[in-house]
């Protein structure tokens, strides 16, 4: 056990599991000799060298689908995209592709890779290096997606992807690379995908929640406990596949829910969560299933007063949560 | 059989037995495209695609392959190719009937969506290029742990326009991967004619983008088609990395069950194409060096046939899958 | 007014506003000589030359790309995609460029153009030409999203997207193509986007969904009739913008929810539109939100059995119809 | 002022307040770059992209092109571009400072995302390459209208690689369209060098994929790039299709404020780009021939100076925008 930084941990997860696996390797842009655009990735190319730590040409679809031909062959590729904006170009590959591979072959076939992405704002990274895209693959079946909001997670599920048999897209918030470092198990550490952390018990309401913003909730959470409100508080960490149960238990143990995510609302995890609810554990809510998301605009301004007014904060989060314990 | 060194297919150190298999394997191709078109049109088959004038080009480029090492990424028309590979008429057939037994799919897919792990033909699905860079990553992955081979892909060439074929080549340039890119420019991509579709005069010309080497070959000249495969493959196993190679040849079914051709080119054009078909030209040519007699050109014949019939009957009476077992498979059982 | 098949209604719509429109054209793949693989454009290139309807190479994010400068510039692209399920390789262009112009350049560009797709299942397209693919694309503020069951709203809809100064998609079950005619008026004929249709109305329960299944759900509907269930069903139309007051009247008037869609479940529209629900009229609701939708896996299969196993008919719908009357 | 035949740019039929012009946009594109620069070391611009060193490929190109007539998709780096198209020292400003009246974006984008209807500056977003196709768009729409005039985008080497290169050359091909497409190969995207980048000798040799000329030059030789440019905008005019024009050239600063390269090239290497620079070389010619005098010198850097300071005193002065504004514009209003 170690005091670690997110993006340390992420590293660690990636050279610990590529001692002990040679099939691993990882490619993307700028991934090699500059070890990352953020640093992720330092140190891999001298321990493992060129054929392991690929710096691949400037095209992402390229970067998925050769990824995915290794991976049919039987190597475990890691295909780091450099910010999850660019994904876009590889959608594709990702949806027609890796996620169909085993179901379109009657399991012949299949594709065991991991594409990590570093996502979301508040960063100044503007319309294009601020962007939450897991709403467009938490609805593809054949896929997991992933996202962590601890150090001890990020290594922990990390691992887990770098395992699995099937495709996993790994969310890094950026913005928790060098904020957020907790206690991180040195070699062997794996945190299985699919289930939730619950983060916090309480009785008055409970918030669901992933990625930075669970910070967030759990720094308004405390504010709120001095108020007299207190909070149970998810972390799902894991968006496809959803942790049903976990979601249902969270819910009914205060029957007032708020889900809270960065990324906009409309058509967003926050909504399949909801649904869930409702259709699970409807008659134990007291109050409207609430979602505290952002804005239902194209990206994040660049401009400092406009990013923030994207940006969700711990106190914009309490005051939602006072609101629905008044409720 | 002859033995005069001026015979092409020796020269190119092919043996009689070896030219007769080609001739086989195009002719069995080419019997299963027919039949199942015609249980198409009977309404027995709900959707075919055709390799129909395309054999040739496939025997030619297959057999230049070694199929018992060689990973290959092929696209829907590539009959000829998969039957080198180990697909048999029954597999072909099954997949036809989209039944249970089917190895490229257990029915799931449409016929010519081929795959099979034990003949390394990587599962294809219907976007088109996308199977471009899996075969670079097959050749990148191959040559991480040292293997020696090479990973074949085919495309036509409306799909040689799309990104993933041009990220694909670029990488695999970069990284001088073991790749054979073969494009199986047939004329049309379903109606919009070569002009229309390429801007360059040889989709071969691309491959001076990143820095290989593109061939055009005659695609219905089954020979010639084999030794620009086997330079590339020798090229790419001595670390020479990969060959674009374009077979020029003709699509001469419409696009698939659902076309109708007649809107956009001329039956003159498609009855010329027809006199080209490498099936008719290249039976001549066994027949001049007398690899092929009257004897065993009627016993190939009747061999192809029933093949075909048994694997049709085979996969008539065989199991539809369960309809429930569509959700099996999603992730890893 | 004439009794028309869907896709002549289309070809309606485009040709009535072609005429009416210097600026629209067409451009796709095989949409001239060929009239598209649906014969939807049937007869365009004769009419409007070569010049407004374009065979354009098999490129799909080069469809959209140009189609994108070509709307800047001023012109009303109408943009073919052969199936929907090829969009894929557009994603980049159709989410980072479109969607963004106008919110990026802050008004200055806009992106007045349409997206026209065939998806949806049920006639033997397999994994790759069945799909239905509304969910990767209703959370992406900048877009409108269409969804027409009737003639009517084909032809009315179609006019209004060619209209609408922003980029919208316009999926075409195609399906209904030749299944489904209707009254449609003649010349012109303005649907507006973002208005949902009560198709039915009754008292005790409610079934929201679009496309094909409107189809399906009316059917259902007329059968529970004899049964004495009344069903009250809205059609959405339009999934971005989704018409929340019709939604929540609707989830009112009867207090029971049935959402029913083709696309699977997780994540589909369903999950915002119970989401709303949830949101806004939980204590109107006498039963848990229902969705009935295709099942949580890659794609349609194609044989036979499997195929029907995924899609929805009229009998699983009032089955479930059924079920919620009886909660 | 010279009026000696052999000076290249009367050769070229530009005159002496045309290459005076040029030079003038270089300076400031450079002045305003630097200050940027400094400005965010100082912490007071979050994040910059730099044109250095590319100002001289850009001129070139820029003067080439009629920014009365034609349009352009330029990318991060094309600062010299846009100036010429009628953006401003101030404009720029505005938009590292990501103000409210930031023409480009209203300080809802990264520096370097330019845009101007009013200029025909088409706004540009982050991922490269996709505004490659919109280029075409543009060029195609004109054709379908009747009017005469080029669409311009630019893009560095590593984005060459994009799949929207491909798939938008190729239809531009196709459709004979007056398209500009200019790269500037600055040897590096990010990190990575050109040699692991793109598979081929020259970017340029892409273009035999396409069907239309792809030429190599001197990105540092300003004459040089214009007369590529203007050929290529003639030919275009003349209804001769498309050009691909590599201009060779350095990235003299670290790819963004927020990159570091030291890690992957050689402090050496820098220096000696240094002295290629256009804007030193330029300079030289244009004091050869008797253009550029001590005194005109001496002003043109007092201009452009004031006119810096200006636009930063004006940018650092001006409104933020109003947070809730961000609401604003997702759709038409
Ligand atoms: C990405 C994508 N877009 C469109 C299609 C529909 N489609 C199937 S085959 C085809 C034409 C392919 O032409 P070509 O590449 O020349 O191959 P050919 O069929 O002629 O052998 C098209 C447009 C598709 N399958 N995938
Ligand atoms: C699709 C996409 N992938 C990755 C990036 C991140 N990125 C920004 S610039 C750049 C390098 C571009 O190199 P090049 O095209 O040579 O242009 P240069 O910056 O050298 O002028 C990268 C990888 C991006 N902006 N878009
Ligand atoms: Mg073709
Ligand atoms: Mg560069």
């Amino acid at each position: 056990m170690a005091i670690k930084l997110y993006i340390d941990a992420i590293r660690d997860a990636l050279q610990y599991e590529m001692r002990r696996d040679e099939s691993i390797f990882v490619l993307g842009e700028d991934v090699g000799v500059r070890g990352g655009v953020f640093r992720v990735t330092q140190g891999l190319i001298e321990e493992f060298g060129e054929a392991r730590v690929i710096d691949a040409p400037l095209a992402e679809s390229a970067i998925v689908g050769v990824a995915i031909g290794a991976a049919v062959y039987g190597m475990r590729p890691v295909a780091e995209i450099q910010f999850a904006d660019f994904i876009l170009p590889a959608v594709n590959q990702i949806i027609s592709e890796a996620a169909k591979m085993r179901y379109r072959s009657n399991n012949d076939w299949s594709c065991p890779m991991v594409i990590r992405a570093p996502y979301g704002g508040g960063v100044h990274g503007a319309l294009y290096h601020s962007q939450s895209l897991e709403a467009l693959f938490y609805h593809v079946p054949g896929l997991k997606v992933v996202i962590p909001s601890t150090a001890a997670d990020a290594k922990g599920l990390l691992i887990a992807a770098m395992r699995d048999p099937d495709p996993v897209l790994f969310f890094e918030h950026k913005g928790l690379y060098r904020l957020v470092k907790d206690d991180v198990p040195d070699g062997e550490h794996v945190v299985p995908i699919g289930k939730a952390a619950l983060r916090r018990e309480g009785t008055d309401i409970t918030v669901i929640t992933y990625g930075l913003m669970a910070h967030y909730v759990l720094e308004a959470a405390q504010d709120l406990e001095q108020e007299g409100i207190s909070a149970h508080v998810l972390d799902l960490r894991s968006i496809l596949p959803l942790d049903r149960e976990a979601i249902v238990a969270a819910a009914r143990e205060t029957g007032k829910v708020l889900i809270v995510h960065e990324d906009n609302k409309t058509g967003g995890v926050g909504a399949e969560v909801s649904a869930i609810i409702a259709e699970e554990a409807l008659f134990d809510l007291d109050a409207p299933i609430a979602r505290l998301c952002g804005p239902d605009i194209p990206a994040m301004p660049f401009n400092a007063p406009q990013e923030k007014f994207y940006m969700l904060s711990p106190a914009k989060i309490a005051e939602a949560m006072r609101q629905l314990a008044a409720f | 059989m002859t033995e005069e060194t001026s015979v092409r297919h020796h020269e190119l150190g092919l043996s009689d037995e070896e030219v007769l298999d080609m001739y086989r394997t195009m002719l069995l191709a080419r019997a299963l495209d027919e039949r199942m078109w015609l249980l198409n049109r009977a309404g027995k088959l709900p959707f075919i695609v055709s390799c129909k004038g395309q054999e040739g080009a496939q025997a030619g480029i297959a057999f230049a392959l070694d199929n018992t090492r060689d990973y290959i990424a092929p696209y829907y028309r590539d009959l000829a190719v998969v039957l080198r590979f180990g697909q048999t008429a029954r597999d072909v057939m099954l997949s036809g009937y989209a039944r249970r037994e089917d190895p490229s799919s257990g029915g799931r897919q449409m016929p010519g969506h081929f795959g099979s792990r034990a003949h390394r033909i990587l599962s294809g699905s219907s976007p088109v290029a996308t199977q471009i860079p899996h075969a670079v990553g097959l050749a990148l992955a191959a040559k991480i742990r040292g293997e020696r081979l090479v990973a074949y892909t085919s495309f036509g060439e409306g799909s040689s326009n799309q990104g993933d074929f041009h990220e694909a080549c670029n990488f695999a340039g970069v990284h001088k991967l073991p790749v054979i890119f073969f494009c199986e420019n047939n004329y049309y991509a379903i109606s919009v004619p070569l002009a229309r579709q390429v801007a360059c005069e040889r989709v071969a010309d691309r491959a001076s983008g990143y820095g290989f080497p593109g061939i055009t070959v005659d695609g219905n000249d089954v020979l010639a088609v084999f030794k620009a495969g086997r330079d590339a493959v020798l090229r790419a196993l001595d670390g020479g990395g990969p060959t674009l190679i374009e077979a020029l040849t003709y699509r001469i079914n419409p696009h698939s069950s659902d076309d109708d051709d007649r809107a956009y080119r001329s039956r003159e054009e498609v009855e010329l194409a027809k006199q080209k078909d490498a099936l008719v030209t290249f039976a001549e040519y066994l027949r001049q060096v007398g690899v092929l007699t009257a004897s065993n050109e009627a016993q190939l014949s009747h061999e192809v046939t029933n093949e075909v019939d048994a694997a049709t009957a085979y996969a008539e009476a065989a199991l539809s899958p369960d309809p429930a077992d569509a959700m099996k498979f999603v992730y890893a059982p």
